[in-house]
């Protein structure tokens, strides 16, 4: 494994030429399953935005197998640092679509009490998923933090940081790397590059030779892997952890992939991506490279697709029904939760608007279209 | 004259610049062919090509950083922040540099340039789409605020900071870029720095606002009228330096105040305002100075249209003072 | 009991934390082997060895965040920044990060962290070792802010910083490490934030102030009583949450309002104090509110002693409130 | 050259191998004065602190061949990003020690009207030496804004943007590299690795093989030197010069050297440097080294350095009592410089403080000791 040669597992034909996944058949299959989960998940999401029932969506096609091949690298005890496109990791630990949509359609019973906007998670359990920021790359850097209060408190566990290639741009990638790597933490760099932001091209978001050669930089290994292919990011992301447990710090990995559509909901990527590129990446298809790869273990044949697929839709547009249905948040939660207790200013602000809202009614609450 | 929105006229003052004054050019996340997320800077690329319009890496230090290297070497950066949320990485080059440096280098170096921004509330953005910051950067001396309301005033102000030799951050209240639609001279004209601009005379209530609590404290007049109160109303359009004189006629004019933003309360800019009238003017004020702004809170989603001002509020503390 | 500096305090606060709290951890640069740059941290890594206490590169973004994360994962971080000023790398982690994850995580995840820094003039430190950048902190729900001005509430503040469930920044005045001592009791004990200090009473003039400016408003205090003023002099120690309603209190009861700080003016502190006031309770006040502060200007170095408010500018503020 | 082996060329007798440093006899022996030039104006402000005449000071004893060799490859035309330490490079290219003086005691006729620290110059003239700011890391990407500017009016023009090992953890220094590698700008990176950032020692700083390296990270060229050989610097600054004028982009040059001293004149390195470490540097003294080369080439007897050193304290000791003796800047000047034109609310803060001191008299000066 190198920082500038493509690591690949799963070859055109299915084979992975003796790596050992160390996966159980059934987990092969939660593996493919999770990757679909997120593609029904993505379609579900368009469409509620299309018709303006949620305001915005970040989609994840074509970046699956990514998410999913590291999430599989980790144990519930680890930790996750994500982007906003990286909830694949959390549905692969078992965080259900109905929580999701909660923070979708930001209702009462969302997690983070509709404060955020929608695709910006936060959970605890089943795997701490630490609650995702806007502002690009501020998680690096607390990621390492967290590393080294794993290590101070002399825990076995990892943490995963993953960001975008624009992340890489950012001041909490330069300071993350490099507090990481003084500090031998305990975390995995997961640099997901898609190979834009928003509408930024690469070769306009740095002169390096990969992503994965910045590692350099912090004298920590590097790794450019492909990021179509489940087991090559897998396999990576497992070293990676396996030394950071040892305590052997970390490890900075490029997983290389494509991002198969707009940057969100509020994005048209024909402005800026040639047509052609699309065309080519769609045959790199990361679920479709999986297939292959189950079908040489016979675990897969022409319906399995369609019948997981169809299922989880089921899931999420009950999810989504039931979110739909979920009233707002009270008018409380806007005062809450600024501070472990209610300072009396606060408390002064939320009564006169509760006063307010009696003696006047509603604000009204606009169409809440998202320009991003 | 064309009848064009907030941010057509936005985009037509940087066009406008752009054509006159070779060394302006405009930089910052998707600026170039995507025409900036809002399409504030839609064609520029086009019509300038990549060397005066173009992406940079996503670093916000670095996009204010480079400005101001290039300003001191002659160029005119007009440089894009994508959010005024993301503004924060920036805010070192912004108040530790930029705003310093003619008075450290003893006027040998200046930094004169223009680095825009939407920000505020509306479109459901949530804590990180939201921000109304004005107040960081208005304690800063060296630095100047901006921040239009009609499409008019984006275009006149903006050309204004292009050409001013000291720093702006021009602030766009992103809520009214498509909202408002007005009238704007073809070809360049300037909006003076520091100067108020007075919305409707009214000889009952003084209110103070800017940038998209404009229409909302108009729509609150109206509804005042209704009752008989008549509100002047002051559009502030340079928050720093202020038109402190021009402030504290208006408070005087009528002894009764109510400031209006979107930002949080607490240290806000609104407190300057009442600050400076309480000192020099609070024999005039026939009640309390009221602030109508956003929440000593985050920025919420869902439920934003009760976090922000509207006209409900606006207009309660209209007939607060009144009637004090 | 000892008789300690204010800086002293500082480090005998880290010590009772440290030695009775095992997650108790410092870091930042310089505070290892050298024992930083004031000598806030000497002898803690000795102590509590390199794990407790360490260096880390240069990067306040850096230092900052890593607090958060291991805020996040249980331990209690105090890290310093070396100056106030170069507090700035750091401002987006605190300000969009360590302020609102408890909020936008719905209270799932928290930062109970401490920021330690030195702020404020009188050492000749120019415009980057000087300044006083509390206002641009108090505008963010969130953080608390925190400033002592004697060595006992440095002690009793900073133990209950870092005891305390939300982020906060606890700004030292460097100008005061080693100019005032005094009686610090052994061991732990918490002085409450969000309560203020009543430095004397008076019934003439109320005078509110914090950190380095309380001993030049008892100097000013001592010359106006000569004069026959009585200057009730309020150290207010927590800004943020600030006890609005003592403070309200403190100006009713003389009328006449002086506000200190060494920050620039607009948009200071000040303006908060003064538009509370005004806007709660101006009915009682009978002359303008005053504010004394540094120039709207960067720090100066030569001329910091006409920069920094002194006692004869307090007394002249507090005999213009009086005569008025 | 490379990244991780240090470039050396004055070999221990004083022999260059055949590198031509194409340098006249003149410009060599401008180059051994200017090092003693900075040693005497360090000595003199050293003592000035000690007396208490002026608040501060930052010593050079060691790194002056870093300083002086860089400097040497730039035309009077070129730009100079320094760090606080870099007066060296200022002294080489004509400023005189009289204007570097009123800055130490920020008297009336500093040209930063005494508002900086003493060491924080700024001239415009015979070079552009870029006001210095205490923030580290600013300047590393204001540098490259000014080398962008360059390239797009077509100037033959290089910066050399100028900063110490603890400046490579800024945030200017990671979008800096970054947007210069993207832009091809013509700017030269010296880290001026004195191995130490205050008191944290290099291997807290990074955990990279070298600074060099981190060029890498951003895809530009590395290089290691041996700061303590004043050609070795020139050598490579010289090709990274000629390199960015020619349009090839930046270089991120790292000059391995040793700071004799204290961080300031308020620090103590008694409490964190190792003594043997002083001991084994003393005997790489940049000076002694260029000795030995002008030994060879016959510019030098054992009475050259004395000559020098004198003259050169002569001068700055003249230069400090014309500024110690130079009054203090005006009242005004406080309110000056802020924006182009004083604004009303300025204007009248300006006023008070006059008719303050008019009616109250001067305020107190107190005793300015700076701490750090
Ligand atoms: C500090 C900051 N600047 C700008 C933005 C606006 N923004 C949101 S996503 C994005 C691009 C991110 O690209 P990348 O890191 O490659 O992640 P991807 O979206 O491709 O997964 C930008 C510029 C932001 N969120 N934060
Ligand atoms: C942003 C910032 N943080 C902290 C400081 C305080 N400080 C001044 S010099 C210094 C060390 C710089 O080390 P290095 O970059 O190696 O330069 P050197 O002094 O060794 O030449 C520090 C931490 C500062 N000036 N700026
Ligand atoms: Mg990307
Ligand atoms: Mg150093």
């Amino acid at each position: 494994m190198t920082a500038t040669e493509l690591l690949s597992v799963i070859e055109p034909d299915g084979a992975i030429n003796g790596y050992d996944p160390k996966l159980s058949d059934a987990e092969l299959m939660h593996c493919y399953a999770t990757m679909l989960r997120v593609r029904a998940f993505d379609d579900t999401c368009m469409k509620l935005q299309r018709s303006g029932r949620i305001g915005f969506s970040i989609p994840n096609k074509g970046v699956e197998a990514t998410q999913v091949g590291a999430a599989s690298a980790l144990k519930l005890t680890d930790w996750i640092f994500p982007s906003y496109r990286d909830f694949g990791m959390a549905l692969y630990h078992g965080v259900s679509p109905i929580e999701m949509m909660h923070n979708m359609f930001g209702d009462a019973l969302d997690a983070a009490k509709g404060r955020q906007m929608p695709v910006h998670f936060s959970f605890v359990q089943p795997i701490k998923f630490f609650s995702i920021s806007s502002p690009i790359g501020t998680h690096i850097i607390q990621a390492v933090g967290t590393a080294y209060a794993i290590k101070q408190k002399k825990e076995p566990h990892v943490v995963l940081a993953s960001f975008g290639d624009g992340g890489t741009s950012s001041l909490g990638f330069h300071s993350g790397m490099n507090f990481a790597a003084v500090w031998k933490a305990p975390v995995v760099f997961l640099c997901q590059n898609n190979q834009w932001a928003i509408s930024c091209p690469s070769d306009k978001q740095t002169a390096s030779e990969s992503y994965a050669i910045k590692a350099k930089a912090y004298g920590m290994p590097g790794v450019l892997v492909d990021g179509n292919d489940l087991l090559a990011v897998r396999k990576a992301t497992m070293e990676a952890v396996e030394r950071a447990r040892k305590g052997g710090g970390p490890t900075l990995i490029e997983a290389k992939t494509f991002r198969m559509g707009g940057h969100s909901t509020s994005d048209d990527p024909s402005r800026y991506v040639p047509k052609e590129l699309f065309a080519e990446w769609e045959k790199k298809d990361p679920i479709l490279r999986f297939e292959k790869f189950l079908k040489k273990r016979k675990l897969w044949n022409d319906s399995t697709r369609a019948a997981i697929y169809d299922a989880a839709m089921v899931d999420v547009d009950k999810a989504a029904k039931t979110a739909e249905a979920t009233p707002r948040p009270a008018l409380e939660t806007i005062f809450s939760d600024v501070y472990a207790d209610v300072p009396a200013h606060i408390r002064k602000q939320g009564q006169a608007s509760f006063d307010l809202a009696r003696r006047k009614g509603d604000a009204s609450a606009g169409d809440g279209a998202f320009p991003l | 004259m064309a009848n064009l929105t907030l941010v057509q006229a936005v985009n037509d003052a940087l066009k406008t610049a752009m054509r006159t004054d070779p060394s302006v050019l405009v930089f910052g996340e998707d600026v170039g062919p995507k025409g900036g997320v809002f399409l504030a800077t839609d064609g520029l690329t086009k019509e300038f090509g990549e060397e005066r319009c173009f992406d940079t890496p996503l670093s916000e230090d670095g996009i204010v950083g480079a400005a101001i290297g290039m300003a001191v070497n002659g160029l005119k950066p007009v440089c894009e922040i994508q959010f005024q949320d993301f503004i924060f990485p920036a805010f070192d080059q912004i108040v530790s540099e930029a705003a310093k440096l003619r008075y450290r280098s003893g006027g040998q170096y200046t930094a004169p340039m223009v680095i825009r921004t939407p920000y505020g509330g509306g479109i459901r953005g949530g804590l990180y789409h939201s921000q109304s910051g004005e107040a960081y950067f208005c304690h800063t001396p060296g630095l100047k605020v901006v921040i239009p309301s009609t499409p008019h005033d984006a275009k006149g102000l903006l050309l204004a900071s292009i050409d001013d030799p000291d720093p702006v951050l021009f602030l766009e209240p992103k809520a009214l870029y498509r909202a408002v639609k007005g009238e704007v001279p073809e070809g360049k004209y300037k909006v003076d720095l520091s100067t108020l601009r007075t919305v409707r005379e009214g000889k009952s209530v003084t209110v103070f606002c800017y940038g998209a609590m404009v229409p909302v404290v108009q729509k609150a007049a109206e509804q005042a009228a209704e009752k008989g109160i008549e509100t002047l109303i002051i559009d502030l359009r340079t928050l720093l330096p202020l038109d402190e004189e021009g402030v504290l006629d208006a408070a005087k004019m009528t002894g009764r105040v109510v400031v209006v933003h979107e930002a949080p309360r607490f240290c806000g800019f609104g407190a300057e305002i009442s600050a400076l009238i309480a000192e020099n003017a609070i024999e005039y004020m026939e009640a309390p100075i009221a602030r109508v702004t956003g929440f000593d809170t985050p920025f919420p989603n869902t439920l934003e249209h009760h976090y922000m001002p509207d006209d409900r509020r606006v207009l309660d503390a209209i007939e607060h003072v009144y009637n004090y």
